[in-house]
């Protein structure tokens, strides 16, 4: 399998998907599911090979270069899957709405972009495929237009600031090595003095960092994860934020080097310690403000920062258990996230559009196949043991025990309690409590979204169970990183630090779900009531406000409200008013007089003589 | 082989063939731009594998250089020439359609009559012939920016006129102080005297030349009239205006400041100049509601980014200068058309005006994406390599100076890629009010359209396709003995 | 030898939890100038609700407490209870404090399906309250953690009864001290009663649970005093080396819980939260920085 | 006295430009700026005329014997100045015509009032 036929596969599909929508939609619809699929294939059939191909002798002198690892593997499969089961959670979502053709055709554009970024071989390809994604991602978002366009320009002047930050990285990369193949540059970094490392870094890690919407570059997340599609919104939050972490991991450990990376920063303040400080901020922060909303995709959206917070913890240790913790949370999040924006996606298609989380309720009596598979995501967004979270945020905490970070454990463990908080309140405000009256006839989800989340659930209790599968191919990441290979099993890990079977915990849970269930069984006659037959101390139960969710948390909001203030993001918005009105301060020096500017002419003039003349400079 | 003497020739008598074919029919009449550009196109094309391996001296009149006046065609000529008949050929396709009212025959004329004094700017060899030149391509664009006659037109045209003929008189007296310096008008021969000339005079002349120039070029704060005169003049005009007249101001500014004057401790000037223009520039058209004032002011925006790459003087930037120089008039010119079919389908400039347009007139729309994403300099388009070159040419060489001026610069991209992509999501992603069916615009302006599109992906794809002519271009400007030599023999 | 403990040990919490919940009701009766029901009245109780007729509001709502309990017998596996754990070697703390999370999970499911807004009440409260304790908790596991370099509850035990209990030791007193701050929070003891608060909102989560759920539900009660208490033990009172003295320091702890619940009021859930986070967690900040920077 | 003798046509265009300048700067009535850019050519004209010019030269005619080069006006200025008038004066017809256009459409040639198109 060539990586060109795979990028032609992917681009040339997206292009066609759009061509084949003005012939006919359902043509459009089967194609676009065909192409995705037929990538995923494609990615697989790569596991295991290391290919190397230069696809572009001389574009302006440099050449551009596909190749794919270990590390892009992972990244290009997680893509590719979730792309297709975005684009068949679609199928349904997207009927009837309009200009689907070039939404099908985006999608399918983001994900080519995607898997092109993750299979560069040198950092100019890296950065086009990037740009493209860029692009496309930022006409997604704003797709639904309203609200969707003010996300859309944060997203895209935030991530453009990023990707020129990136591009004068990669061309300071250039002049001093003369090459932008990964392993040229490798090689240069070798040599180089520590500051231009940091300087690299810092300009590369302006770049990822906004991508994957790690502190203070979050600000563009919330609003363009909850006004992006639904499907899209999967695929934003499972993936395209988690380039940023392909990104930083190709940096540290493939460009800079762990060892010069462990070097780089102040003697009190090493540049990994501010990473992972950061790490703790993201989880932090943004926790409490997903606490806070009431819309659930904004809420799912700002959970979304703060995973990725767990994830630049995990890798800003470089050790082999925090590397592989932090890459398995990214596949981890991947999929519980994106089954989350999908649950929420089908509630929206289902009511109609509505995503308030005060004014859904009771969804489980209509959709229960959805509220399962959205309380496997949660359990794994919060790390329930079984699930596929609680694996990843093991190895998380486990490398912060043991690396003596007892005040970044504090936080990643804090985090995890506040995901309980609004993980439960994402469940209950839409699935639990009592049914309003306009849905009692709420039909269940359609089979094209049951589908992928069905699949999607599996994987999280797979992964959950036996973690050992995802896990040697982390683990082989981890080896060409150049670490220490983890003893991993199929169950868990059996290393020398610290053991984890999730066999014995699946025995045990299994055995006191069945003795407990046993116990249950034995007790007395159970009967299903409605649920207007409900406690109310003798009173009749008012239709429709015998419901408690609005202002769920309402005490703690009132508590931590007034310390919570986003500053970073109402300092962008500063800024960009601040650009506003000096542009429209700079634009009055043309005052529609001609006299005047005759006088600037004349002055310029006279003051380029008179410069000369006096200093005479020239 | 054909003469370069035909590129300004038969434009020339085209272009006043123009009115005589208009007597007989005014539907024949349009054609001739047509004709005179793909002419222009062909000749260029043809010249440019010659001039690639040898610059062409045409000498008229019979003398030798210095005492005759010369055309010199070297790459830089050439290169501006293709642009020129490029920009026009496309641009008269487009006027075929969109030009249906007024006194249409003298447009036509106009058109040529610049397209002719912007040919001449660029291959001429002579400093008096060069403001001839000028004059020619200035009057007539005084009198297309009024082309409408109506009131904002006719007030940026007069505007436009005070300003050009005051630039005019400044280049004028340079020229004048230039003869009686040296005795010459021949800029190779300029050239060769420049370095042992009395420094003061030499200097006021030179300020005289740059500035007198430099109104035409939309160097800030020089270019007060270009978004007065680019948002009121007829859409096409303002396409030739943006992707070709302040060019070919910038050329002339350009060629008197590194092949005549040779003045290398000005560049660090110029390339302060330009950062300064380009950020004035994207902060005011960040602050636009008017589409067509906003792509006017980019325009000053990318002027600046060209000055401040061409200054840097290292042929990898100059290079990279001329190929946002191509992208800027490939893009700009689809833009001002693409903009001219909205405006003239919603009736009004204002940015909100434009919502709808998307569903309303798709391909249209389209061809604006295309050049709105080539000109913020996003791949896989034409803007991509050029913006890559120059930064890289800056960054070639490392000092800290250029690496601040490079963020500055990327800072003016950011916000250029803001206001670029609110417009977009005007005009594709916000519900129009009401009408919503479909009004495409003509065909033949689509083609225009299109052909541009085409060669913004395609040099998008494969800058090597032009990276050739670049570099010698660049070759041409940095090596000034070069230049004399052929001239001077 | 582990087979058998495995079976016995979430018997043997079972009748401490519920002999502790006899005790308290018995305890607080006599502080109220009461009789109070026997010891075994809730043991009584459990056999009464299994007889009975239990309305259920859905699959989750079963689901939701069999999870919950599950979770609790899960944890219990992993509680050294005087010298016997019977699963010491799967993950740990790290496992425990992560099990912890089913049981108020479960319950939280199971009490949102039943659709009562009462229940929704409570479990907010529950929430926004272990929100609360879970701070200081948190701070005060890793102080311990940290100072004994392990994340194995049998380890931490063994090294407290090889040199001396956290609580006589320097740095990790003040650890200690917090503990026993928050342990009624923990407990949902008075003043931290919010959650379920009787006359307010109906005993909140639980308010709809009738027949053998509410059996399960008073189960779970019993085993998560358990569990409470035996984690305070082990954590900084060195747990024991044989069960009978294990039983003993619970007892002491129980006391002291009650002592509290009876000399205070209730207190809302921000003001509990807002005490939460501040005393206790001053104080057990304090120690985890001690621990750190002392321990090295 | 020489001074100016040499001079004088320098120090004329110089202020002939002077006086364009400050028509152009000051004035505010279009006619009257027009005027200005007129007499600003002219001094420039003036100029060029003179950067050519030598004192009691003759006409640049070697067909007439007796003449010597070094005595000969340069005849190069000459023909500038011939081009310079003619653009000047197309220059400002079509200013005087866009001049009567601005008024019919805005009613006023003051151009401080003409001020529609800024920022």
């Amino acid at each position: 399998m060539s990586l060109e036929l795979l990028m032609v596969v992917a681009l040339g599909g997206s292009l066609l998907t759009y061509v084949l929508g003005r012939v006919s939609s359902r043509l459009r619809n089967g194609f676009a599911v065909l192409v995705s699929l037929a990538l995923v294939a494609m990615v697989a059939s790569l596991y295991g090979k290391a290919l190397h191909v230069s696809y572009y002798e001389d574009f302006l002198g440099m050449s551009l270069v596909l190749r794919v690892s270990g590390l892009s593997w992972l990244f290009a499969m997680t893509a590719s899957t979730l792309g297709c089961l975005s684009v068949v959670f679609s199928l349904s979502y997207m009927k009837g709405k309009e200009r689907t053709s070039f939404y099908y055709s985006m999608l399918l554009l983001v994900n080519a972009a995607m898997l092109g970024v993750v299979l560069s071989g040198d950092l100019l390809s890296l950065f086009i495929f990037w740009e493209i994604m860029s692009w496309s991602t930022f006409l997604l978002i704003s797709y639904n237009g309203g609200p969707a366009l003010a996300a859309g320009m944060k997203y895209f002047v935030m991530s453009f600031v990023g990707s020129l930050a990136m591009l004068a990285g990669l061309l300071t990369v250039y002049g001093s090595f003369g090459t932008l193949e990964f392993g040229g540059v490798a090689a240069g970094m070798l040599s180089a003095s520590p500051g231009y490392i940091l300087a690299i870094f810092v300009l590369f890690g302006v770049a990822f960092g906004t991508k994957n919407a790690i502190w203070p570059f979050h600000a563009w997340l919330p609003p363009a994860h909850s006004e992006a599609p639904s499907p899209f919104s999967a695929i934003l939050s499972g993936i395209l934020i988690k380039m940023g972490v392909y990104g930083f991991l190709l940096i540290i450990f493939v460009l800079v080097g762990l060892r010069n990376f462990m070097a780089l920063g102040a003697d009190g303040l090493p540049l990994h310690t501010v990473l992972s400080i950061v790490g703790a901020i993201t989880i932090l922060f943004p926790t409490f403000m997903a606490i806070m909303q009431n819309d659930a995709k904004k809420l799912l959206a700002w959970s979304t920062v703060a995973q990725a917070g767990y994830i630049i913890l995990g890798i800003s240790f470089g050790t082999s258990l925090s590397v592989a913790g932090g890459v398995f949370h990214f596949v981890n999040h991947a999929v519980f996230k994106a089954l989350l924006f999908m649950v929420v996606g089908t509630v929206e298609y289902r009511t109609k559009g509505v995503r308030d989380l005060d004014s859904l309720g009771g969804l489980i009596k209509k959709m229960p196949l959805t509220f399962a598979v959205a309380l496997i995501g949660v359990c794994g967004l919060i790390g329930v043991p079984l699930t596929n979270g609680f694996v990843s945020k093991w190895l998380i905490y486990k490398t912060l025990i043991l690396e003596r970070s007892p005040f970044l454990a504090l936080v990643a463990l804090f985090g995890t309690w506040g995901t309980i908080l609004y993980s439960y309140k994402f469940l209950h405000n839409i699935f639990l409590g009592q049914l309003p009256e306009k849905y009692k006839d709420l039909e269940r989800a359609p089979m094209t979204m049951r589908l992928p989340m069905t699949v999607l659930s599996i994987v999280v209790v797979l992964f959950g169970v036996l973690p050992g599968i995802p896990l040697s191919v982390i683990n082989s990441i981890d080896t060409s990183f150049g670490l220490k290979p983890l003893n991993v099993t199929l169950w868990g890990l059996a290393s020398d630090t610290g053991a984890l079977n999730t066999i014995n915990i699946l025995a045990a849970v299994f055995a006191g779900l069945l003795i407990v269930w046993l116990v249950l069984k034995s007790g007395g006659r159970k009967v299903s009531v409605d649920q207007a037959d409900n406690y109310a101390a003798g009173a009749a139960i008012p239709k429709d406000k015998y419901q408690y969710s609005v202002g769920f948390y309402a005490p703690l909001t009132r508590m931590v409200a007034p310390y919570l203030k986003d500053f970073m993001d109402s300092f962008y918005m500063r800024l960009a008013g601040w650009v506003g009105g000096l542009g429209s301060g700079i634009r009055r020096i043309y005052t529609g007089y001609v006299g005047d500017y005759a006088m600037y002419i004349v002055l310029f003039l006279a003051a380029l003589i008179f410069v000369q003349l006096t200093w005479s400079p020239w | 082989m054909v003469s370069p003497v035909l590129l300004i020739v038969i434009p020339l008598g085209l272009a006043f063939c123009v009115p005589l074919i208009g007597m007989v029919s005014k539907r024949f009449a349009r054609f001739v731009p047509v004709v005179a550009c793909l002419f222009n196109l062909v000749v260029s094309v043809q010249l440019l594998p010659a001039v690639l391996s040898k610059p062409i001296v045409v000498d008229l009149g019979g003398f030798g250089a210095p005492f005759s006046i010369n055309l010199f065609v070297g790459p830089v000529g050439i290169l501006f020439s293709l642009l020129i008949a490029l920009a026009g050929f496309v641009v008269s396709l487009y006027a075929l359609a969109y030009i249906d009212k007024g006194p249409t025959t003298r447009y036509h004329t106009l058109y040529l009559l610049l397209l002719v004094g912007a040919t001449g700017v660029v291959l001429t060899g002579d400093v008096f012939n060069l403001f001839v030149f000028f004059e020619i391509l200035c009057i007539s664009s005084y009198v297309l920016v009024a082309y409408r006659g109506d009131k904002d037109g006719v007030e940026s045209a007069v505007k436009y006129l005070i300003q050009g003929a005051l630039g005019s008189a400044l280049l004028l007296t340079g020229i004048g102080l230039l003869y009686g310096l040296f005795g010459t008008l021949n800029m190779a021969h300029i050239a060769v005297q420049a370095g042992s000339a009395d420094p003061i005079p030499l200097f006021v002349a030179m300020a005289l030349i740059v500035v007198g120039l430099g109104v035409e070029a939309a160097i800030f704060p020089l270019n007060a009239w270009l978004p007065d005169a680019h948002s009121s003049a007829p859409s096409s005009i303002s396409a030739i205006l943006s992707g070709i007249a302040i060019e070919v101001g910038l050329y002339a500014v350009v060629r008197m400041v590194f092949t005549v004057f040779g003045a290398s401790s000005m560049l660090s000037f110029l390339m302060f100049l330009g950062v300064l223009t380009l950020l004035v520039g994207e902060l005011c058209a960040f602050a636009q509601s008017n589409i067509k004032r906003m792509l006017a002011y980019s325009s000053i925006g990318q002027i600046g980014l060209i000055i401040f790459a061409i200054a840097i003087a290292t042929s990898g930037s100059i290079t990279g200068g001329f190929f946002q120089l191509v992208s800027h008039t490939l893009s700009k010119a689809l833009l001002f058309l693409a903009a001219g079919y909205m405006i003239y389908r919603s009736g009004s400039m204002d940015i909100s005006s434009l919502e709808g347009m998307g569903k309303r007139m798709p391909l249209t729309a389209f061809a604006f994406a295309v050049g709105a994403f080539s000109l913020v300099g996003l791949p896989p388009f034409a803007g991509f390599p050029s913006k890559l070159l120059i930064i890289r040419g800056a960054l070639a060489d490392g000092g800290a100076l250029l690496a601040l001026l490079v963020g500055l610069v990327l800072l003016g991209t950011v916000i250029e890629g803001a206001y670029f992509f609110r417009v977009i999501q005007t005009v594709f992603f916000k519900k129009g009010d009401g009408e919503t069916a479909r009004c495409e615009a003509p065909a033949i302006a689509l083609v225009s359209m299109f052909v541009l599109v085409a060669l913004i992906i395609v040099i998008g794809v494969y800058p090597s396709l032009i990276i050739g002519v670049l570099n010698s271009a660049a070759s041409e400007l940095l090596v000034r003995a070069d230049y004399i030599g052929r001239v001077l023999g | 030898m582990r087979i058998l403990w495995l079976v016995l040990s979430p018997l043997i919490a079972l009748a401490v939890g519920l002999f502790f919940l006899g005790l308290s009701r018995r305890v607080m009766a006599r502080i109220h100038w009461r009789y109070g029901p026997p010891l075994y009245q809730p043991l009584i109780e459990i056999f009464r609700y299994f007889t009975q007729k239990g309305s259920s509001h859905g699959v989750l709502f079963g689901l939701g407490i069999v999870l919950s309990l599950a979770g609790s017998i899960v944890v219990i596996l992993f509680l050294p209870f005087g010298g016997i754990c019977s699963m010491s070697g799967s993950g740990g703390m790290l496992v425990v404090l992560y099990m912890m999370l089913l049981a108020p999970l479960g319950i939280a499911l199971s009490g949102g399906e039943a659709a009562n807004p009462n229940a929704s009440i409570g479990i907010s409260r529950k929430l926004m309250l272990a929100l609360g304790y879970e701070l200081p908790f948190l701070l005060i596991v890793l102080a311990i953690m940290t100072h004994y370099d392990t994340i194995s509850l049998v380890d931490i035990v063994s090294a407290q009864r090889e040199t001396a209990s956290a609580f006589a030791s320097f740095p990790l007193v003040l650890s200690g001290i917090a503990y026993l701050l928050i342990l009624p929070a923990m407990l949902g003891m008075r003043p931290f009663e919010v959650v379920h608060a009787p006359q307010e909102i109906s005993s909140g989560p639980i308010a709809e649970y009738s027949g053998p759920y509410l059996g399960l539900v008073t189960i779970q009660h019993a085993l998560t005093t358990f569990i409470g208490i035996s984690l305070f033990v082990n954590l900084v009172w060195g747990g024991a080396g044989n069960p009978f003295v294990f039983f003993l320091k619970m007892l002491v702890v129980l006391a002291f819980g009650l002592f509290v619940n009876a000399a205070f009021p209730r207190l809302r859930v921000e003001q509990a939260v807002r005490y939460l986070w501040r005393w206790p967690t001053l104080i057990a900040f304090v120690g985890l920085i001690l621990v750190v920077t002392l321990g090295r | 006295m020489s001074f100016l003798q040499d001079y004088v046509y320098y120090i004329g265009a110089f202020g002939l430009v002077l006086i364009g300048l400050f028509i152009i700067l000051s004035r505010r009535n279009l006619i009257k700026v027009i005027i200005g850019l007129s007499i600003l050519d002219t001094g420039i004209n003036l100029f060029l005329i003179s950067v050519g010019y030598i004192s009691k030269g003759t006409a640049p005619i070697f067909s007439k014997p007796g003449l010597v080069a070094e005595d000969m006006v340069d005849p190069v200025p000459q023909a500038l100045v011939l081009t310079s008038i003619v653009i000047g004066v197309a220059v400002l017809a079509l200013a005087l015509a866009l001049a009567m256009r601005l008024h019919k459409l805005h009613g006023t040639l003051d151009l401080r009032k003409i001020g529609e198109l800024k920022w």
